[in-house]
């Protein structure tokens, strides 16, 4: 508790001072508590202010609470690690310090809270203080159409959370955490709850925010947005979702919203370009099998079958600290190459891994955890949400069975996709030969150093993960012996295989020699999956061309445009705001009139005042 | 002691099946052929030369050979080839392939070459297509066998003798075999500077011990896809205890086995066109179906 | 006490009548609204029951009255402290003349006391009374400005407020007749009508509180009668502008906040008409903000949203609308009084013609604080009241009230992320006066203040307030 | 005998209010309003006849004083260029007078019932009636002209129209009374001032303006 206290007054104390060195001891202070704390099985529950009565500020910190305080703060500390040098280039350094210190503690906050108000106010707080970050850069018309889309997808959410809320305190007249139990059905609850917690997360279909945020904010911010913030989401389902009376249609809607999301946000992945809109998606796809791994928790949870309930939710969880360590790793690393090369997107890029082979390795390894390949923690995850599913047979429900047997497959596509959209990141960015010139250079080592120790912790959960996962009783392969043979072997052959090498250019076809012109773009490799995949992303191309003589035979110049249909948004997010906009100028004109129909207005209500009251009162 | 033996005999036995395919291919043409041990000769002699490598590359064009055959090597703990013995979570064996594929196709972007881009990128959407149906089959096994663990697999076919529903998934299996060794009708593997090629496209920029070490994994891999559909399809033979006579006979059986599914493979390669790249996805699912069709005769069963 | 406050308010005029700069005017102006809120400070600390003054206890300072005049003595005291720079800036733009400008501060200390007086009143046709008063003083503030669309947005004002008031008098005389009726000699004294609504017709009740309702709602800005609000708040000095969105319509719900209190436990009608006229005000409010080119008819828009939701909560919880309509005067206060920087920066308040607002650090995070108060977010006190106001409301109206506030919410988003595109063009950098910068800040702390540390001295005085109306 | 003459003075006043709505000469619409103020200070005459309220005199004092005396006179000085009013808003001069017979059967409609459980007799009832319908067509006056000069008349009718209320249904103190009568004329020469700003320029208007706040210059 003591711990906890200091940390929360070092990182207020960042906030005032502006200080990088508090941030980092604030995070410390927390993930140490927080470590501590999961080892022992107790609770704290404190109410440390009382804005009036009936309001207060109070804590509940129990296991669940704190496995993601440690999961926020461990990735936070890396963050400030890395943010201590890479702010530099900024011009308010001040603000975005004391921002983000504001930005982490209500992140904690909102994890510790005790009762929902404070949950909710602090919910708003790292929703406002996000929202600054996001704007950083605000002279970017870029920029601040994210902002503003983040910022009124993160009012949505709040409404529901609002509604859930107002209905959690009229159904249990309660607002503490620890009190709220609830028998009844609760349908809108639910929903409420569901499509709040959705926005924030970044469900499919209230995504959207995603892709525009991420690549406009700082890319410490967007490390710690996509590592850390949407998981705070995912605590607040998991958090509400255990005190209500499950029903068997949640735990569907949760895993085929997650599998929907998984599924469709790799694939628009695929076909992005701008490194960190990339890995927005990506973040969309590992939120979607998080929460997967939630609904299966509910199905299993309702089939009476506790220990592939345990087995998934530990898959969710699981997952929860791996995501926000590898994705908060790749934004990291990505956040260099971006602030050297001065672009997003990855066509201009290539070659890097000679000017920045750290930064290279360091991305690859984020690049082959998110890719859930083994003997990484994103792989570890994976499985366990992989044996879960396949042991769909035991809920004993033919139509479930498939339903879950269906999303098994689409999990599968959705991992053998990201690997092959992460063979193209890391590809385009560091391999072959540089595509535009540039003069780029390593990060320099308190940014290494933060990335580094995401980088280990990916290897060292995905390696020793029997060592704590076992004892839980998942009988999990024995990764450690596999990746010790693995790495035995592969050192022993690449030695093997040192010796006697000449190097030569790469043959180009006969042509004298090789230009970047002649590589495979980012468009090229992702061809074929869009040409697989058409239906969701309707490509069409725009061909027109201008001709020298009538008969359109000599071109004098062509243009091609290519577009993929943009789903969401042109039917889902374009109607909703135009329509808006429509009621809002019908009303408007109210207000466009002369006094005479002011005067008016004050007639006519005068007279259904004088109906109301004399002929219905 | 018996897992030993099977990466032994896996490293050893694969060149072997490799040419032995491209023998029933030629017999099939009414050529000769290659002599059976081409595959021996070609692996030596490619550990001799020197080992070209291009400027434009980088350390991940240096290690992805290693890795790949490292992989393989690991892989192979997995499949009961000679014998029954250590663990074998399927999924790991997948995510292992996995793996090796994905530095595979990062080595075919390294050398900037137009080639290994094409390659990289076809094998990649043929890689993501194919994992469903993987993931399906296995979990159909899964679903028939009770067990995660291939060589338990094995056992149980043992055990309970064969069963309808393992026809059916071993024909999703032999379709997974074909694609993930690249044969036609995916890929073709005879051809080289062709716009058709796929996976011999990746390994374009690699040569000398590199290249000798990714064409070795290539072929562990192939044997070990066999291992696994005879220990579902024909699990017999398999040394479930330490004894010489056991091993022999598990050694000479599983040489016995991998002939004839290779004489099959080159049959079915010979009797084939390459097909359209875009028009793979149907034969994935007729895969997916097949094992689709198992886990629903299980479920309602 | 009351006494004091008008000598004060007699006393300043004079002797503003006697200075001869600006500066000995505006600090006149200063030390009346010092001496103003010190008395109100007083009077806060020693709540006690009501105190009776005149003869037919006219005048009466209850916890009510109090808490309003705490409300109006705070934001004229930053509006005091605001206004020397403000008016400087105005003569430089020729926009004020300097004729005009003992007009502008005589304005203010009369319109001071008119509201001092209004909210005292305990005689309620003596309270219309002073509520025209203030309505004939706002008006006169905004046509000191030297433009022409201001007489027609005065004109509007005194117009629709003044012919909704007359309704309001019917309403009172009858109320007058009902008392009568009741207890033999007819008065108007809100207290004792308190004591002896139950003897009156419940019917009756409700025809009188609909009537007031009409006028009251106009002063308060609701909906259908709120188009004056817009058009007077865009176009007045921003010191103008504050006032008339904070204590100015807040005399409205002081009027509709005693006539509920005297009708509510005999009639529905009170708590439907505040629903739906609140509803109404919100939705109407929220939408319209999202079509509007103009900074301060943006701002005036939340006006009226707020005041719609403060309508509608009346009979949620008392206590935290008249909390509410503290935090939001103060919220207002911010916003306009950063609007007025801006303005005089880009001379104009058109939403297009601000770039890169930044370039006024104060101002800029004084509209970005103060938009984000005014949608309800923490740590502003706003939150505190949406929250507990929220909570106590049934689901389905509950969507619907969170839906304007994200609309309006949207259009605050919408409006400031637009004046933050960068800026091409080198305009002279206009420096705000220390004076602005102070009340810039004094708002912004108080504001923070009340959203995590309300003294205890406001919620002893809400709470005496409440059981007062009860 | 008395109740006779005050309904015949009801049906004067709503001449009145008819002539207000359609007459387009300011001169005369001025001077009907006087006539009105006339008229109502004849029923406060007549009323203290049957109640014997002195402070109806007072009233009736006061209405002849401030409403037919000195706020056309100020009006009169103040406005010189107008003369006529011709357009017309929303409602045409014969709509207005249909709305208007609307209006009082809605009223009755409306508001009888309650006052009759006011306690209020029938011609004290038909008094109150006739000041709520007064008021609102004094709001039709106001919407339907154009100019500000006529909304303001239309403005005193209404208030014409609360005056008739207070008289039947209560009587307010005088000392309200009067405060509001001079709270009135504060407004009506606040807004003549303005409606001449409409036609004039701004100097002009807060030349008037200093005089009305009482500044000296």
């Amino acid at each position: 508790m003591d711990l906890f206290t200091a940390g929360f007054a070092s990182m207020m104390g960042g906030a005032l001072l502006r200080s990088r060195v508090l941030t980092l001891l604030a995070c410390l202070l927390i993930a140490g508590a927080a470590g501590i704390f999961l080892t022992e099985n107790q609770t704290i529950t404190a109410t440390f202010y009382e804005i009036v009565p009936g309001l207060s500020f109070a804590v509940h910190i129990d296991r669940l609470a704190a496995f993601f305080m440690l999961t926020i703060a461990a990735v936070s500390f890396c963050v400030s690690l890395y943010s201590v040098e890479y702010i530099n280039q900024y011009k308010h350094k001040g603000l975005l310090i004391s921002l983000m210190n504001i930005f982490i503690l209500s992140m904690l906050l909102t994890v510790a809270a005790g009762n929902t108000f404070s949950f909710l106010f602090f919910w708003e707080l790292m929703a406002l203080s996000s929202f600054f970050l996001v704007m950083f850069e605000y002279d970017n018309d870029k920029t601040r159409k994210a902002g503003l889309f983040y910022f009124i997808m993160t009012q949505l959410s709040t409404l529901f959370l609002f509604i859930a809320f107002s209905l959690l305190y009229s159904y249990t007249g309660t607002t503490s955490m620890e009190k709220i139990i609830l028998q009844e059905k609760s349908t809108f609850l639910f929903l409420a709850l569901f499509i709040g917690f959705g926005i924030k997360a970044g469900i499919i279909p209230f995504h959207k925010w995603l892709p525009y945020a991420h690549p406009a904010s700082p890319s410490n911010i967007s490390a710690l947005m996509s590592g850390v913030m949407i998981k705070v989401a995912i605590y607040g389902l998991l958090r509400f979702l255990l005190v209500l009376p499950a029903e068997l249609w949640w735990g569907l809607l949760i895993l085929g919203a997650g599998t929907v999301s998984a599924l469709l946000g790799v694939i628009y992945a695929l076909k992005e370009h701008d490194i960190k809109g990339l890995l927005a998606y990506h973040s969309i796809e590992n939120i979607g099998i998080i929460y997967m791994g939630i609904g299966l928790f509910v199905i299993f949870s309702h089939y009476n079958v506790p220990a592939l309930a345990a087995m998934s939710m530990a898959a969710a969880l699981f997952h929860t600290l791996n995501h926000a360590l590898f994705k908060s790793l790749l934004f990291l690393t990505a956040g260099h190459v971006v602030h050297t090369t001065k672009t997003r997107n990855i066509d201009e890029m290539g070659g890097l891994i000679r000017q920045m082979p750290y930064t290279a390795l360091l991305f690859l390894i984020g690049a082959m955890a998110i890719s859930g390949l083994p003997p990484f923690n994103g792989f570890v995850s994976e499985l366990l949400l992989f044996q879960a599913l396949f042991n769909a047979s035991a809920v004993h429900n033919p139509i479930i069975e498939l339903v879950l047997i269906i999303c098994l497959s689409l999990l599968a596509l959705t991992s053998a996709l990201a690997a092959a959209c992460f063979v193209k990141a890391f590809g385009m960015i560091f391999l072959a030969m540089p595509r535009s010139a540039q003069k780029t250079h390593e990060a320099s080592w308190p940014m290494l150093l933060g990335e580094g120790l995401l980088a280990l912790a990916c290897v060292i959960l995905g390696i020793f993960s029997p060592l704590y996962l076992n004892s839980l009783g998942y009988a999990l392969p024995n990764m450690m012996f596999i990746g010790g043979a693995l790495l035995f072997s592969i050192l022993f052959f690449f030695l093997l295989a040192r010796a006697n090498t000449r190097y030569c250019e790469t043959w180009g076809c006969g042509l004298i020699s090789q230009t970047p012109r002649m590589e495979y773009t980012a468009s090229g490799f992702s061809e074929p999956i869009v040409t697989i995949f058409s239906t969701i992303y309707n490509p069409q191309k725009h061909v027109s061309k201008e001709f020298f003589d009538k008969s359109q035979t000599l071109v004098r110049e062509g243009h091609v445009e290519f577009h993929l249909m943009r789903f969401f948004e042109e039917y889902l997010y374009m109607p909703i705001a135009n329509a808006a906009m429509v009621i809002a100028s019908r009303i408007d004109t109210l207000h466009q009139k002369d006094m005479g129909a002011y005067i008016a207005y004050v007639f006519i209500a005068a007279v259904i005042l004088l109906l109301w009251v004399g002929w219905f009162a | 002691m018996i897992a030993l033996l099977n990466i032994l005999v896996a490293v050893l036995i694969s060149p072997l099946f490799m040419t032995f395919i491209k023998k029933v291919k030629a017999w099939a043409q009414r050529r000769q052929g290659p002599p059976l041990l081409q595959g021996y000769y070609t692996f030596m002699k490619l550990l001799k030369k020197e080992t070209v490598l291009s400027t434009n590359s980088s350390w991940i064009m240096r290690w992805a050979a290693p890795i790949n055959l490292a992989v393989m090597i690991i892989a192979a703990l997995f499949i009961p080839i000679v014998g029954i013995g250590g663990s074998g979570n399927i999924l790991l064996f997948l995510y292992l392939l996995a793996l090796a594929k994905f530095f595979m196709a990062l080595a075919g972007l390294d050398a900037g070459s137009t080639f290994g881009g094409m390659g990289s990128s076809r094998e990649m959407t043929i890689s993501a297509v194919i994992e469903p149906v993987t993931v399906i089959v296995f979990a159909a096994l899964a679903y028939v066998l009770g067990t995660m663990d291939i060589h338990r697999m094995a056992l149980a076919v043992l055990a309970n003798g064969p069963q309808a529903a393992l026809v059916l998934i071993s024909m999703s299996l032999f379709i997974i075999l074909i694609v993930e060794t690249a044969r036609v009708p995916v890929d073709n593997p005879e051809t080289h500077l062709e716009l058709t090629m796929v996976h011999e496209a990746m390994i374009l920029e690699q040569s000398g011990k590199n290249l000798a070490f990714m064409e070795l994994a290539h072929a562990i891999k192939q044997t070990l896809l066999m291992g696994l559909l005879m220990s579902v399809l024909f699990p017999y033979g398999l040394a479930t205890e330490t004894t010489l006579v056991a091993l022999v006979f598990g050694i000479g059986a599983f040489i016995v086995k991998g002939l004839c599914i290779s004489f099959f493979v080159g049959l079915f390669e010979s009797s084939m066109a390459k097909s359209r790249l875009f028009l793979l996805p149907n034969l994935f699912m007729l895969a997916y179906f097949f094992s689709f069709l198992t886990i629903l005769f299980e479920v309602f069963a | 006490m009351i006494t004091a406050y008008v000598t004060i308010g007699i006393l300043t005029p004079l002797l503003m009548l006697l200075s001869r700069t600006h500066k000995t005017t505006s600090l006149m102006l200063v030390a009346h609204t010092l001496i103003h809120l010190g008395m109100t400070g007083i009077l806060v600390i020693n709540i006690t029951e009501p105190v009776y003054y005149l003869a037919n206890n006219y005048f009466f300072i209850d916890a009510l009255s109090t808490f309003e005049v705490l409300i109006t003595s705070i934001i004229f005291f930053f509006a005091a402290l605001y206004a020397r720079g403000y008016v400087d800036g105005l003569l430089t733009e020729r926009e004020l003349s300097i004729k005009n400008v003992k007009v502008f501060y005589l304005g203010l200390t009369t319109l001071l006391t008119g509201l001092t007086l209004a909210f005292f009143s305990n005689n309620l046709a003596l309270f219309w009374i002073w509520a025209e008063v203030t309505t004939i003083l706002s008006a006169v503030l905004l046509v000191t400005l030297n433009a022409k669309e201001n007489i027609t947005a005065a004109l509007q004002y005194v117009f629709v407020t003044s012919t909704a008031m007359l309704f309001s008098f019917i309403g009172l005389i009858m109320l007058f007749a009902v008392s009568k009726q009741a207890l033999g000699a007819g008065t108007l004294n809100w207290d004792v009508l308190m004591l002896h609504a139950s003897e009156f017709s419940p019917a009756l009740l409700g025809v009188t509180f609909a009537f007031t309702f009409i006028g009251f709602a106009a002063k308060a800005g609701i909906f259908p009668f709120h188009t004056w609000l817009p058009e007077a708040h865009a176009k007045a000095p921003s010191v103008v502008s504050v006032i008339l969105s904070t204590s100015v319509t807040s005399v409205g719900l002081y009027g509709i906040i005693r006539m509920y209190a005297l009708v509510h436990p005999y009639t529905q009608l009170g708590a439907e008409m505040a629903t739906v006229f609140g509803l109404l005000s919100m939705g109407v409010a929220c939408f319209s903000m999202l079509q509007q080119k103009n900074l301060k008819m943006l701002i005036a828009f939340s006006t009226v949203e707020n005041l719609g939701f403060m309508l509608f909560a009346i009979p949620v919880s008392l206590f935290w609308v008249l909390f509410h309509s503290l935090a939001h005067a103060l919220a207002k206060a911010l916003l306009f009084f950063s609007a007025g920087i801006i303005r005089r920066h880009y001379h104009s308040t058109e939403l297009s013609k601000m770039k890169n607002i930044l370039q006024q650090p104060f101002a800029a995070w004084g509209l970005i604080m103060g938009g984000a108060a005014a949608m309800g977010m923490p740590p502003f006190g706003i939150f505190l009241s949406k929250w507990f106001i929220l909570t106590n409301v049934r689901p389905a109206m509950l969507s619907v009230l969170l839906f304007f506030m994200l609309t309006a919410a949207a259009a605050f988003a919408v409006a400031l992320t637009g004046t933050l595109s960068p800026d091409e063009e080198k305009k002279e950098k206009y420096r705000p006066s220390r004076g602005m910068v102070l009340s810039l800040a004094g708002v912004l702390f108080l504001l923070l203040l009340f959203g995590v540390m309300v003294p205890e001295d406001i919620l002893a005085l809400l709470t005496a307030t409440v059981e007062g109306l009860a | 005998m008395i109740d006779a003459a005050i309904k015949t003075i009801f049906v004067l006043l709503y001449v009145t209010v008819a002539f207000i709505m359609t007459r387009r000469d300011i001169i005369s619409l001025i001077s009907t309003y006087a006539t009105q103020s006339f008229l109502l200070a004849c029923l406060a005459g007549l009323l203290y006849m049957q109640e014997r309220h002195a402070t109806l005199l007072w009233l009736a004092a006061l209405i002849l004083i401030i409403k037919m005396v000195l706020i056309p006179s100020t009006i009169r000085s103040i406005q010189k260029k107008m003369k006529r009013d011709m357009e017309f808003a929303y409602v045409s001069p014969t709509g207005s007078l249909m709305l208007s017979i609307v209006i009082i059967l809605l009223s009755y409609g409306a508001l009888s019932h309650l006052l009759r459980e006011l306690g209020l007799g029938q011609l004290f009832a038909l008094g109150a009636i006739t000041g709520v319908s007064f008021t609102m067509m004094g709001l039709v006056v106001i919407f339907s002209r154009k100019l500000v000069l006529t909304k303001i008349i239309g403005y005193l009718a209404m208030e014409d129209g609360v005056m008739i209320f207070s008289m039947f249904v209560a009587e307010l103190p005088l000392i309200i009374e009067a405060l509001i009568l001079v709270d009135l004329f504060m407004l009506i020469i606040l807004s003549t001032i303005l409606a001449l700003g409409m036609e004039t320029t701004i100097e002009e208007v807060h030349k008037r303006l200093q005089v009305l706040v009482g500044e000296e210059k």
